[in-house]
């Protein structure tokens, strides 16, 4: 039974990691840009699984684990610092916060 | 259960020093809430003894090295050094926070058990042998700092540093995990030692493309944590917006460890290919130290300028990693352990100047502080001459050594323009001096105020530490030295 | 028999039985809460009203579908169709019974077994959020949002409780499969007391259960914890601008998701089809004679009429029950009707639990809520799971 | 069957991935995300890592993507403004962005080759047993140090997020 070459799913990988580099770097809503993290973080975790399966191991999907649960406290956390940003300058566009500068 | 991944005794000794920081941080969270609003700086001093008791623990397991947890860490003469260095800066940081987290949100005593264990990610991170491990120290580290950041949640400033903090470092994150997946799919295993072991042997190595490629997506990473070059850009903000102790813990504790980790995977995992990244390096130590300290030249702000001068500091270090030896690495050491001193002293005194809400911060509020506060001035020039690289301060030893082993390694244009960069440097400190000591203080200037015990304790042994680096450099290069060459054997 | 065929067929089946029930659910609902509330209830369509929700769903069909100018389109059409989808899919893992024989197929009496079951349920429950949170938000209108974030808000707190609940069972059953559950709690102590996980040793789960249940009206949204649509403040939540069959997808996923939740606490802590006591002791005569205690119930007051149609229906109640207990005698069918009886009368009775709770108590405050959930129901659930993992440490 | 499956999911995560960066409505973006989410869940499920499949839904649909579309709820996040980083940023960045796709991509196909390909149900050493087995006898240091990691997250958000005082 012929299956899907493993390739594919890293390409796959590979192409939503860019999307997320892309979504950070273009977009301006800080939580759009978020988001675009966790897509990051997504991708990593597919190329992961392929891997883990290249091996035939469960070490990957180990790793995976910990990603998802690293992911769920960044959230909670950036979540909770875009609170706090909100809640002193009552908007979302990051070019609107810079108050640090020279 | 087999029996054999039930840690043993050993395991646990290995690991004593993260457990008795996690384990202080917990009873102080416990604690906060029992404390009265005006009593919440207890949990401050017990964290306080908690990270004594922690550098007690650090003495005690290094009597015990070797491997633990089937290899996901190893306690050796490099892990040591480091974990002295990063619980020091902790207890350092909270001592000096113990009256400005006071003065400034002085409902919530959490930021002391959130830099405890902040300490805790540094320390794993500097015994990590496993990407599993440094990946969850280094997130650990970054998470509780990112919070310590934006800890005084009604200012916009260190909110925003919170945030700024938060997203680079996260968007760099996922560059690690990246390249972790590479070089997991690319040798099969996590583990440094291992991973070393496969790129060596030409015939089963991965093709070399793909091994560049993971390493060079971790560096990417552990360059944003360092603040190395093109990923310099977030460290100004988030260090002018932090809280000034915060500052002063960030630019010396999650820096070091992130710097243990960066030479333990170069040196460890990535050794046999050091002819791909060595190049790469080079050019990275250059950029940095050349952006922080022509950028340093026009800062009028002091948080910030000591920001662009950790940028450049942190080039200085990136020479020695570029030297890719022994003395490279032990150069590493003994600049991260002299530049925490020298940095947190500075802080220590731009707190203290800064005072109730950190607003005088400008170098026209340094005018005549010599005059003002001579102590703190004179101190000030201790750790300004240091970072300048004076003879007799520790500084000057660090950068010695640093393009000792550049030479070593003959990296002979690097080092030249490493020396060019110091003198650049010079300048900006000198401004400061100059400020200090010869201009007249601006109209409506406050009167001096007296140094509280906790910054004046932090000032004195800083620069105590600072001065007796600087005369008996070989106190910590031997531990230095004898930790690099640990860190290689195979 | 074919595979894909059998499976058809009892998707079929199962479809068609959960649908009904859905509808009839309500029907029991309104006619219970009457009672509690002495009243009549569904009176008029039909005898008894039992044609009432027949009746309700022509009325929901061809109702006009209004779609308010002020609504997000996409999100305000997906959500519904997100709501009822999703809380119909986790019946696919519940098993009704054992293993049977029917017509020389053999074949289990549940769509599929998992061995991630009890995570497939957990996670469909947590996804199912999305179509309160999303019809709150895509209704552009302020009661709404208000009621699809306090949606959001609960049921991410339930649901910590909830799965912590879930764990402990799970510790001595020792797999996540829910058939291979129900077979864990299989067995009689002394020969007498079943081996549920309620009663099982060594850790008696009869906390978790409570806590299970508590976090389960949490997660339905009802009654004491229908703050979501709570009509007095919140108009009527995240459907206030839902009509027609946008909104009987609402309420059936609501129905759906009580329907499948019962079902989990019959699986994990109620010994799922097992009887409550061996079949020495006569357990597979029980519904024969509950059946026939109802239909000769039923039969007297059809010949002793309290109201004059009751004369004509309640008769024919009876010898359908009558008929239904002879039905339960046949040695034939028992194989598979029994574990299906006692499957139905667990969950039936958990129904009734809800709808009784729902005509007795009153609604919490917001605060009240979340202060419970947090501050009560977590510490109690994270000490009972360690509890029980001692436990079974020790002893198991 | 396989490739069948693989490229519907796969054009799915795509599809929802672009929809991500390029939409200008936080919920848009946030409800594409779980697109992207539950997808791969499904080619974790061909890639026979079926306990990563469903802590893929319960994490990150169930409670991430949840706690992110409770913010923009709550924080009413409307459209993002036109314009966003400058041009020369977009015109440089989109191709190089493609071409660095197709580098990695090309490092890939030489990397792996093409006979290697994945048949679901060839491994089946992903069921929560072996995922359990594994974090509790080999990974026990990680899954007991992650620990530490929530517990500073809970406190952050905490701290961060907690109830004004004023």
């Amino acid at each position: 039974m012929a299956g899907v070459p493993l390739a594919w799913y890293l390409i796959l990988s590979a192409i939503l990691f860019a999307l997320g580099i892309a979504g950070f770097l273009f977009r301006r809503n800080l939580i759009t840009m978020f988001m675009s993290i966790e897509l990051m973080l997504n991708a990593v975790n597919l190329s992961f699984v392929a891997f883990s399966y290249k091996f035939g191991r469960v070490d990957g999907q180990i790793f995976t684990f910990f990603v998802m649960v690293v992911a769920a406290a960044e959230a909670a956390v950036g979540l909770a610092i875009i609170l706090a940003v909100f809640r002193t300058r009552k908007t979302l566009a990051v070019d609107e916060i810079d108050s640090l500068k020279y | 259960m087999p029996a054999d991944f039930i840690p043993s005794t050993q395991d646990l000794l290995r690991l004593l020093p993260e457990a008795v920081l996690v384990a202080a941080g917990t009873i102080g969270l416990v604690l906060e809430p029992l404390l009265r609003d005006s009593r919440k700086r207890v949990t401050g001093v017990f964290s306080l003894a908690g990270l004594i008791v922690a550098l007690w623990a650090v003495v005690v397991s290094r009597a015990y090295p070797g491997t633990a947890f089937r290899n996901m860490i190893v306690v050796d003469g490099f892990a040591t050094f480091f974990r002295t260095l990063v619980i020091a800066v902790g207890i350092l940081t909270v001592i000096l926070s113990l009256h400005y987290i006071q003065r400034e949100r002085p409902e919530s005593g959490e930021f002391y058990p959130l830099l405890v264990f902040s300490v805790a990610g540094q320390c794993l991170m500097a015994v990590g042998n496993e990407l599993i491990v440094i990946f969850i120290g280094l997130e650990i580290s970054s998470i509780a700092s990112y919070i310590l950041a934006g800890y005084l949640r009604d200012d916009p400033r260190s909110n925003e540093s919170g945030l700024k903090y938060f997203l680079l470092g996260s968007f760099a994150t996922a560059f690690f995990l990246y390249g972790v997946a590479w070089i997991y799919g690319a040798t099969g295993t996590t583990n440094l030692r291992e991973i070393g072991d496969i790129i060596a042997k030409p015939e089963i190595r991965p093709p070399l493309v793909i091994v560049g490629t993971s390493a060079a997506l971790m560096l990417v990473g552990l360059a944003f944590k360092v603040a190395a070059a093109p990923f310099q850009i977030w460290a100004a903000d988030v260090y002018q917006g932090a809280p000034a102790p915060v500052t002063a813990f960030l630019a010396a504790g999650p820096k070091a460890a992130a710097f243990a980790v960066m030479v333990r995977i170069l040196m460890v995992a990535f050794d046999p290919i050091g002819a791909a990244w060595e190049p790469l390096l080079w050019i990275v130590a250059l950029a940095t130290m050349t952006i922080g300290n022509f950028a340093a030249l026009v800062q009028d702000n002091i948080k910030r300028l000591l920001a662009y001068s950790s940028i450049a500091h942190a080039g200085y270090v990136l020479v020695a990693v570029t030297a890719h030896s022994d003395a490279g690495s032990a150069a590493v050491m003994f600049y991260l352990a002299a530049y925490a001193f020298m940095n947190v002293g500075a802080f220590a005194v731009v707190t203290h100047v800064a005072r109730a809400g950190e607003r005088r911060l400008s170098l026209s509020d340094f005018a005549g502080l010599a005059r003002r506060e001579p102590a703190v001035a004179g101190l000030f020039t201790i750790f300004l001459l240091s970072l300048i690289g004076i003879p007799l301060t520790g500084g000057f030893f660090g950068k010695f050594y640093i393009f000792k082993a550049a030479l070593e390694s003959r990296l002979y244009l690097l080092t030249i323009l490493g020396l060019l960069n110091s003198a650049v440097a010079a300048y900006y400190y000198l401004r400061v001096l100059v400020a200090m000591y010869f201009h007249e203080p601006a109209a409506g200037t406050v009167e001096a105020m007296p140094v509280t015990p906790g910054v004046s304790f932090v000032l004195w042994f800083s620069a105590g530490a600072t001065l007796l680096l600087g005369i008996f450099p070989t106190l910590v290069l031997q531990f230095a030295d004898q930790g690099a060459s640990l860190a290689l054997v195979r | 028999m074919n595979f894909y065929l059998l499976t058809v067929l009892k998707t079929a089946v199962v479809a068609a039985a959960l649908l009904t029930t859905l509808a009839y659910l309500q029907w029991i609902e309104r006619k219970v809460i009457a009672h509690i509330q002495i009243r009549m209830g569904p009176y008029r369509v039909g005898p008894h009203g039992l044609l009432q929700p027949l009746a309700d769903v022509i009325k929901l069909l061809t109702k006009e579908d209004l779609i308010p100018a002020h609504v997000n389109k996409f999100f305000y059409m997906l959500a519904p169709f997100l709501a009822v989808s999703l809380a119909l899919i986790s019946i696919a893992v519940i098993p009704f019974g054992p293993e049977i024989e029917i017509g020389g197929t053999r074949t289990w009496m549940q769509l599929t077994d998992l061995n991630i079951g009890i995570l497939f349920l957990l996670a469909i429950s947590s996804v199912s959020v999305y179509g309160i949170a999303l019809g709150g938000w895509a209704s552009n209108n302020k009661y709404s949002l208000l009621g699809s974030l306090r949606s959001a808000a609960q049921m991410i707190s339930y649901e910590l409780p909830l799965g912590l609940a879930l764990a402990a069972p799970l510790l001595m059953a020792g797999t996540l499969s829910l058939r291979e559950i129900v077979y864990a709690q299989s067995g009689y102590w002394f020969g007498m007391i079943p081996k549920w996980a309620v009663f099982q040793m060594p850790a008696p789960q009869v906390i978790g259960f409570l806590i299970f249940l508590i976090a389960a009206f949490a997660e339905t949204n009802r009654l004491p914890f229908d703050l979501p649509e709570a009509e007095n403040e919140l108009v009527a939540g995240f459907h206030t601008e839902y009509s027609s069959m946008k909104f009987a997808s609402f309420f059936m996923a609501e129905y759906a998701n009580m329907v499948t939740i019962t079902a989990v606490a019959t699986t994990v802590f109620l010994g799922g089809w097992m009887a409550p006591f061996p079949a020495e002791y006569g357990s597979r005569l029980v519904p024969t004679a509950v059946l026939g205690l109802a239909g000769a119930l039923a039969l007297y007051h059809g010949f002793h009429p309290l109201r004059p149609r009751d004369r004509r229906t309640l008769p024919v109640v009876g010898v359908v029950f009558l008929v239904l207990a002879g039905v339960f005698l046949l040695p034939a069918v028992q194989s598979w009707l029994l574990p299906l009886f006692w499957f139905l009368a667990k969950t039936g009775a958990l129904l009734f639990l809800f709808i009784w709770v729902r005509g007795t108590l009153p609604r919490f405050r917001y605060d009240q809520l979340m202060r419970f959930g947090w501050k009560f129901l977590f510490p109690v659930a994270v000490v009972n799971l360690f509890a029980t993992a001692l436990l079974v440490a020790l002893f198991g | 069957m396989d490739t069948f499956l693989f490229l519907i999911f796969a054009a799915i995560a795509v599809g929802c991935g672009v929809i991500v960066v390029s939409q200008r409505h936080p919920i848009h973006s946030a409800i594409s995300l779980i697109g992207v989410m539950g997808s791969l869940a499904v080619l974790y499920l061909l890639l026979g890592a079926e306990f990563i499949a469903a802590t893929q839904v319960l994490v990150y649909a169930g409670a991430v993507m949840v706690l992110f579309l409770f913010v923009i709820m709550l924080l009413n996040a409307g459209v993002e403004p036109p314009g966003g980083k400058s041009w020369p940023v977009r015109l440089l960045g989109i191709p190089l962005l493609v071409v660095l796709l197709g580098v990695v991509s090309f490092l890939i196909r030489g990397w792996i080759p093409v006979k290697e390909t994945v048949v679901f149900g060839s491994f089946t050493g992903g069921g929560p047993r072996d995922v359990g087995g594994a974090l509790f006898t080999e990974y026990l240091l990680p899954f007991e140090i992650v620990s530490v990691l929530i517990l500073v997250a809970i406190l952050g958000a905490v701290v961060l997020g907690g109830k004004e005082i004023d």
